[in-house]
């Protein structure tokens, strides 16, 4: 059993991360991951040139450990990883990585669809795109809210 | 006898930085009626939380929570994560 | 747009097929993907030492590439990854890697699900298991035929 | 004049091997006739499915399906891959 959960303040190697969870455990017969980046190219307002993502100390990796208790508490999983970045990341860069490592498919595609809905509207973090030189709160999006519905 | 405020998100471009310390006021609806109209509007806003030293006040409202001397008083807009 | 798809007869590295993958498409905000690996441990015969996996050439890389196009007709991605093994693989090797990345994260966790239920249920291959020194052919689950049943 | 027999998953231990050669039939009927009583129980089973030339027969049955001389015949059980 593995169960990861970090916020990091630095750029991330998602592909080593996975690597190094997917090696312990060969007991399990699937890993599902999601891996979210910073998305080159256009936003609303023209290209995103950098992304910064706020949190709050006392809450936001509290919250994001008791995610994952939940997660761990609700399918059979072998392992979990929640990887979040904090702070200013460019285009290309990895943002978030989750992985759940299971025996049985659905419970590993479940659990990771799960807990990123979570992390997109239930944790502590605020988020602005820098584009034409001028940095832009971005709202939370009615479709995250819907996606959390899917749960209840 | 002071209060420390944390603004998050787009309270921080409103607030002009993303804490300040104020003069102590024995009540979150006392803090916020000292502050700017504009941002004292901002953060009472629907769906605004607060957190009072890292813990979170149970869904909203709550204005008249007590404080104390040297709290920090967090104001989180909604979250837009992942 | 990057669509590999690919029927491997030696062993593969997921990590890395995954990175190169991510790396091309940075225009994508999320990339899921699965891995199936042979389990290590037990099996209903014991201890599993090795998976054997064939497939009838004529049909098998065809019907693969085949679920590409209808994957990528069902969702709007950036790209997909379908890479599965043939052959004698051991405990820990992966067996097969999909990844589906899009602008949507939902896009590309339905795409990689439905991509997955469709392998197992409907893609040429033939798989056995060893273990206790004896090879025994693996039926198919009702839970594959379940899953399929889904996406109707 | 043959015919190649191709045999998927279990149905090749039950064949014996992987394939074989047989002399020629001009349905797949008569190809399965001539077959061990026990291979061609097997392969004519409700699930099986069945390629000429590497083309999928469509459906189950067809059992009267033309056959040429030198054709590739195959049986294909369930599958249980991924």
């Amino acid at each position: 059993m593995t169960v990861r959960i970090q916020l990091l303040t630095e750029p991330f190697d998602a592909a080593d991360t996975l690597r190094t969870f997917t090696d312990a455990l060969p007991e399990a017969g699937g890993v599902v991951s999601f891996l979210g980046q910073v998305r080159a190219g256009g936003g609303p307002g023209g290209d995103v040139e950098a992304l910064e993502l706020r949190h709050y100390e006392p809450l936001t990796l509290p919250a994001m450990q008791a995610l994952g208790e939940r997660v761990m508490g609700r399918w059979t999983l072998d392992g979990l990883v929640i990887v979040h970045r904090s702070g200013t990341m460019l285009p290309g860069e990895p943002i978030v990585l989750v992985a759940a490592a299971a025996r049985h498919r659905r419970d590993a595609f479940a659990a990771a669809d799960f807990t990123m809905d979570h992390l997109k509207s239930e944790s502590w973090f605020w988020k602005r795109e820098k584009a034409a030189g001028a940095w832009r709160w971005i709202e939370p999006r009615e479709q995250d809210i819907e996606d959390l519905a899917r749960w209840l | 006898m002071a209060l420390q405020l944390v603004f998050l998100g787009r309270l921080e471009d409103l607030a002009g930085s993303g804490s300040r310390e104020v003069a102590f006021a024995p009540s979150l609806s006392a803090v916020i009626a000292a502050l700017e109209p504009q941002l004292a509007e901002a953060v009472s806003a629907p769906r605004i939380r607060y957190a009072v030293n890292g813990a979170l006040l149970p869904g909203q409202g709550h204005f008249e929570a007590d404080l104390r001397d040297g709290d920090e008083l967090a104001f989180l807009p909604p979250v837009s994560g992942g």
